[in-house]
């Protein structure tokens, strides 16, 4: 049993970790970089060790650093998070070899499913089916043709060193190919420093779908259903939702014992997530391992009343699950919505600053993951995600309709976010209907955003009049003040008499 | 007093007064009955006609403002702007177009274009690096560069000065 | 169907109620004082309508006002929530002939169960048993102390006019009888104008232990099981859980059975609570019915999976129940935590003030209704609870576990709560190991209360070094704005002027 | 700088030093490394060896100090104050125990007493109505009602003296 647990990662995901590990009786050490000394992840815990200045690399990816605090505190394990070290097979290793539990899989199982290609020669051996393509990163592009021409144009294009949709091109035609293999090349070495790519067939209609699974040191492995992730931008997941309205219950159950068999082919051991891609003729393809907690963990969750930090706890301690495939059952729908600090209508630019006022939504069904307060600055250095809302309902429907009432309740002011986006997806008529894949963003891009530029008459009478009482306000107090007129003013004082000049 | 209130293609022409805490709001149609309370800097509880709203008015860039969570672009113009505008002279827009600023606080990774260069307006000016993300920043407007106020490899804060294009 | 409904109510209760509504796409109309203008039910609405000044009597309670708003506004119903107008017979009445729904039980259910006397005088005429009492109120104090005999000392003297333990005595002896019998009348005749007192059986260890009902306007009544309250200060609920560690699952049966046969018996239409006192013996007792949304409706809601608002809502609509009893089903375990601005150390006396610092506690099954934001004045006006903090795991022990976590994570500056108190409960090892009775808060007040004054050696040096480190930046602070050093100093030299005169 | 602190029964004596922008705390046996950073006015994020708090320092009562959450009462004592106690005189504690004042807003709906009666500890003093509750406030200390500063029926803000016992 565990005593204390370093989480070597800050925002929503170490308060995510830190809430279970409460829940469990285990202190929670924390770590943080100069630009952290008050963040939610600090005040939350037991015990906060500076590792240094504000950039990740001085930092939380400091993992000599992370090492030494895990040791000072006495720590028993080591939760990772996702992103930063959570996928880096030395820190995995480098834990073991402390002494210290690594709450993950196996070095070995991370460095497997963490490259492209060695994932796909890994499954290749195994009956779970892969999307046609290249065994082996491009070297001969001749060579890579043939192949491309045998799968049939149009193929993917994309980097066996990560993922976030860097280094990837949809080819159309031969003519086009060599071009775009040596551009993916490019990025990908400057994204991931590893210039290999690879080349897969492109899918039509493709539906991004995962399975969770969880797996012991016994040798049980058991999967927690799916998730749907199709509405993606910019390659990075929006939305996701469990069950997912485009798979039948077969599909699933098939699906689901690939998920298990990729878990088995590489001795996964704790929580992991098998991506699939599905095309318009329900045929399914594994994409990749994420040998880690997932952002969307939380979806799983509410529909299975599963905790999988706990079970990623147990798992470390050796324990054995604490359920069988048999006892997982589904009840109802979750959906979650990516809240991220950026500006939508301006191509989600991040947007930083301090947050003025926060209304976080709550009620039945309702969850916040999060790692945000009122009066906190929002600052550059990190991912802009703020947290996740999940809500859940007994049909997909009510789902829904919880998610744009939880939505229509958040208020975040002080900086842009995507909450505005989220409701524009929720909204739209082909979301709602389902099923949609992962062209949906692409597809309806225009109308996502038109809405989020389109004001009523009304809106646009309370927002002048507010604006109007605003800036007088501020007049009549920076004239108290001694100041002259609003800034407004002074700059059109000033263009008037350059004007007059 | 006269003002207009403009988002995106709409545009609505009304008359403000203000009178024992509140604002009577006059259009062509209507009358309106407006009170707006600060409950955080920036942020008002705003009841309309009985109907209730929150709105943030010091949100990222001047001319947006958020109602009940939605972000909308706004320009409010007051009888000045008005007359200026009536003598042909837009400057509001002009002025602001021209000068790009950085949104955000980040690292400029990469300038694309030098002094003196025509761009066209959706070309591609500079890279600024901020929460682990590479940004591009597009000319807002065609013109020829007049100033770079900034050099590849710099780290800027969020309204700093970086290209204007004349 | 509804398009618009007002909420007549303020708090936690009036937002809940609005969530429900806008999931069903139904707009919300919210009243408020001259107190509230700022309230977070104002800021929740699509519409807000002033009705008067602070006191409840000019607003809250005030139903001419209401009904006319709700008119002025054409909502279609009205949801009185829980207290204020929700059990008043003529305000459900006018509001019907306005032709406005009433949302809740017919006029005449809430005249029979809301006068105790009148209650028990219909549950005898049924199977449900009743604790053995006068069956009328008190006129004859010589009559009702044979009747006292008969039961068998100690009995209880209770109002029949209202609740919360006003104008209620134990009286252990004959002796006692006619005094205690005349203080009980006055005490209730000042809390609730009408003075009329009766007599039960006091049994022992009893347990209040609660049925939800819901009964549609087509004949259907069913219960959702039952919810434990046993936990109580001052005759007011503290903690809640579902299902109660005390009783099995026979007795459930039969309490759930009992509780239908209740609400049939007075033509019940909407959501009820059964309310039954259960003895060591595990006998049960009808004890009274509430006919409104009860306060600790969530812990139902968390376990079944059922929005009652909804229900409500749907009854309301003239719909039948969305459900049969045999689709009742319990998942896991819920703890419900009442938070109020009292300070717990010194006699639960109210705090008001501004909230400075706001950190909900969310995440996994975790649910906070409340009506509360940073930067908000508790006010002195209204009820003193700020919300509800309800907690959800697969069993008892997660549940207080989880429970636990969120207490920790619960933080409200700038007023005193009683986030501590319900903690100093969820951790004592009579709660933790169930059951426990209505005594538990007597017999253990004083464990209870210690655990709130003790500190460790740590706690004292943080505590210490803190307020140092704030009078210093204080008394800086002043300095540089001319003043002359902080008023706790400027008190010290106060005080040591006079002594040197 | 030496100073005691005090909370119920419990009292530690301890040495505090600033240093760049930290307190040094030093005990008989241990010596702790402080930091308080506030967070919003009054509430601190606090870092001791390593340990994590967060402390509000302005809560109701000036002697009640929130750490995590839980209120705790404390007494902070400086050298000033050492020295009057080592000199036999304990104002603090006298001066503060026999005023009582409003700890709530409210309205007063009964005054049980009189100037010149005689009070022991716990008898009850007066009522006070808020938030839809009457409260009996008790005396803290024994001694004669010198003064009632408020009648029957009054409202009162939080603090106003109500009845001071000498």
């Amino acid at each position: 049993m565990f005593k204390k647990i370093l989480i070597a990662n800050r925002g929503e995901i170490a308060l995510r970790v830190m809430r279970t590990c409460r829940e469990m009786g285990i202190e929670v050490v924390a770590v943080y970089s100069a630009a952290d000394r008050t963040a939610p992840h600090v005040l939350f815990a037991d015990e906060a060790y500076f590792i240094g200045s504000a950039a990740s690399s001085d930092s939380y990816l400091k993992y000599e650093k992370i090492l030494e605090v895990a040791q000072a505190s006495h720590s028993d394990a080591i939760h990772p998070g996702y992103g930063f070290l959570s996928e880096n097979t030395e820190f995995a290793q480098k834990v073991s070899e402390a002494g210290i539990v690594f709450i993950g899989p196996p070095a070995d199982a991370i460095k497997t499913m963490g490259d492209k290609t060695m994932a796909r020669q890994s499954m290749l051996l195994t009956d779970v089916p892969v999307v046609p393509g290249t065994e082996d990163p491009i070297e001969d592009v001749e060579k890579a043709l043939s192949v491309a021409k045998e799968i049939g144009f149009p193929v993917l294009i994309k980097a066996a060193g990560g993922g976030g949709g860097k280094g990837m091109r949809i080819v159309d035609s031969a003519e086009a190919f060599e071009s775009a293999v040596g551009k993916a090349q490019r990025e990908s070495q400057s994204a991931f420093g590893d210039g290999r790519v690879y080349i897969e067939k492109y899918l039509e209609e493709p539906h991004h779908i995962e399975f969770q699974v969880i797996a012991d040191t016994h040798g049980n492995v058991i999967h927690l259903n799916e998730r749907e992730c199709s509405i993606q931008r910019r390659y990075q997941k929006v939305i996701e939702e469990s069950p997912s309205p485009f798979i039948h219950a077969e599909l699933r159950e098939q699906m689901g014992k690939a998920a298990v068999e990729t878990a088995r082919s590489c001795n996964y051991v704790g929580a992991g997530t098998v991506e699939f891609l599905v095309d318009k003729y329900k045929h399914f393809y594994f994409l990749e391992m994420n040998t880690r907690l997932q952002v969307e963990h939380p979806v799983t969750e509410m529909v299975t009343g599963i905790d999988l930090v706990a079970e990623q706890i147990r798992i470390a301690e050796g324990k054995p699950l604490s359920l069988k495939q048999s006892d997982v059952s589904v009840s109802g729908h979750a959906v979650e919505c990516r809240i991220y600090a950026e500006d939508a209508a301006n191509d989600f630019v991040p947007s930083t600053g301090t947050i003025s006022m926060l209304q976080i939504p709550d009620g039945p069904g309702t969850r916040f993951d999060g790692a945000i307060r009122q009066g906190m600055e929002v600052t550059p250095y990190y991912d802009p995600m703020l947290g996740k809302l999940i809500c859940w309902a007994k049909d997909r429907d009510s789902a829904l309709n919880r998610s744009e009432r939880a939505l229509r309740e958040f208020y975040i002011g002080g900086i842009e976010t995507t909450i505005q986006f989220c409701r524009s997806v929720i909204g739209h008529p082909q979301f709602r209907q389902g099923p949609y894949d992962t062209h949906f963003y692409a597809l309806h891009k225009e109308e996502l955003h038109t809405e989020l530029s389109t004001a009523t008459d009304e809106v646009m009478l309370v927002a002048g009049g507010t604006l109007h009482t605003h800036q007088d306000r501020m007049k009549h107090s920076s004239q108290k003040a001694g100041a002259g007129e609003s800034s407004r003013s002074n700059w059109v004082s000033a263009q008037m008499g350059r004007q007059k000049q | 007093m006269k003002y207009e209130i403009n988002s995106g293609a709409h545009s609505l022409q009304v008359d403000f007064q203000s009178e024992a805490g509140r604002l009577i709001i006059n259009t062509d149609d209507a009358s309106l009955n407006l009170e707006a309370v600060e409950v955080q800097p920036g942020v008002y509880s705003v009841i309309m006609n009985n109907r209730s709203f929150v709105v943030g008015v010091a949100c990222n860039g001047e001319n947006r403002v958020n109602v009940n969570g939605t972000p909308i672009s706004l320009e409010l113009l007051d009888a000045v702007h008005l007359h200026l505008r009536e003598l042909g002279w837009d400057s509001l827009k002009e002025v602001k177009a021209g000068l790009i600023s950085a949104q955000i606080p980040g690292l400029i990774t990469k300038i694309f274009r030098g002094v003196g260069d025509e761009i066209v307006e959706g070309d591609p000016l500079f890279l600024i690096e901020a929460m682990k993300m590479e940004n591009e920043i597009k000319a807002p407007v065609s013109g020829i560069i007049q100033k770079i106020s900034v050099s590849e490899g710099q780290t800027v804060e969020k309204g700093t000065n970086i290209i204007e294009i004349g």
